[in-house]
């Protein structure tokens, strides 16, 4: 798993691990600068004011991978040097846990900022994942974007809170 | 033609079950499918204009014909991250 | 060393080690969401079209560990719930070795990526750091900007970089 | 009064030394003190525009006065990062 990019895996999440991953990518080309901008979201324990208790996150993981290497794919599209891995977590976390680890590695800082926060934005709009919240006196099916691709809208969206 | 039908979240809890098998004529869109199972699952009916779906694990358009033996997954509003 | 938010450190740099340090710090806070967005700026192997041999970083350390504060001050005035980390190494780097480490958390990610980003180009504007290169055929201290703190220009620019 | 000099960098490679200790007036600046080392070391003069300066370990302007015992650093523009 460790040597993937594109991960949906019932494993507690590394940071550090895709971070090495996409700094590694940058040692073919010559550069002055590396940068790798990282994310990484936890389970918190509050939502619309409800105690959250735990999560339960499902995926179709098949189309999950495709879907993070299809984001990647409009990332170096967008920014040709840079290089994105993506981790997301499934199955049961506890409060504090992270849930999705992301690390962009490019010559450029900017671009590296840029690309993370894309690929975390578009994560939200267009991945299979499911997220199932377990508060106190009850449950719910989070339910947030139409997963839609083509959406330009959403893209473009995503764009601008890259600030690209 | 036989199609299997993949569910997720509440989709999923609404049906009872994660996969389904079902048999449309030669030429059914997504669509129709969908309008099947929200005849035979009533609470489907609210999701459909925020399902989204794949074929064959791609993405694919509502309107996309099937084939038979394929692969269809219906997405409720995904909340990853 | 692993416990603190500001260090200058001859030791290798570990990025877990300060997004977790800054990841607990949300704990106390009731939230929706839990993001920390990091940063690391790695040694890469050309600058200005030198083949460069390796790094070698000098710090006024005192100073610098203020200045890191002063920046997460800046920070949290301006994004309040944001916890920031900066660990700077210093002494020789080789090529691919990270130079800095920053760790930014907040309920919000937009908060996290732009105190994130918001530190590093502080870092540049105002650490009293320095880089000496080693290239083939000659050395070279770079020189920078004129470390002002009080620059106010300097920091709008470090705000808009921010997309704050 | 009797003022201990921190230098850096390419500052510290041309005095040959981490740190001076220098008699000043009192009521001398930091201003007034770098200008007497760009006398004494007149390749500093290239760095009068872009050098700052921190006076016991905190940021301070040129213009600072100094007191007996102060540490001052000169800093030549920084590449941290």
């Amino acid at each position: 798993m460790g040597m993937l990019a594109f991960v949906v895996t019932t494993d507690p999440l590394d940071l550090g691990t895709i971070v090495n991953l996409v700094a590694r990518r940058l040692e073919d080309a010559p550069a002055s600068a590396g940068a790798v901008a990282s994310f990484l979201g936890t389970v918190r324990n509050e939502n619309q004011g409800r105690r959250v208790d735990r999560l339960e996150y499902e995926a179709y993981e098949p189309l999950a991978v495709k879907a993070f290497q299809r984001i990647a794919d409009e990332s170096s599209g967008r920014w040709p040097e840079t290089h994105l891995a993506v981790h997301h977590r499934i199955g049961r976390l506890d409060i504090g846990e992270a849930s999705v680890a992301i690390a962009a590695a490019s010559p450029h800082r900017a671009d590296a900022f840029a690309a993370c926060r894309y690929a975390i934005e578009r994560i939200k709009q267009i991945a299979p994942i499911w997220k199932h919240e377990y508060f106190e006196g009850g449950d719910v099916w989070v339910e947030g974007a139409r997963a839609d691709p083509e959406d330009e809208e959403a893209r473009q969206t995503a764009l601008r809170l890259a600030c690209a | 033609m036989r199609i299997t039908i993949h569910l997720f979240a509440r989709l999923r809890d609404i049906a009872g079950a994660s996969d389904l098998v079902r048999e449309v004529p030669v030429g059914a869109t997504a669509h129709a499918l969908w309008d099947g199972l929200t005849r035979e699952f009533p609470d489907f009916a609210a999701y459909t204009d925020a399902v989204s779906t794949a074929v064959n694990e791609e993405y694919a358009r509502m309107d996309s014909e099937l084939s038979d033996g394929d692969e269809i997954a219906f997405l409720p509003p995904v909340s990853g991250g």
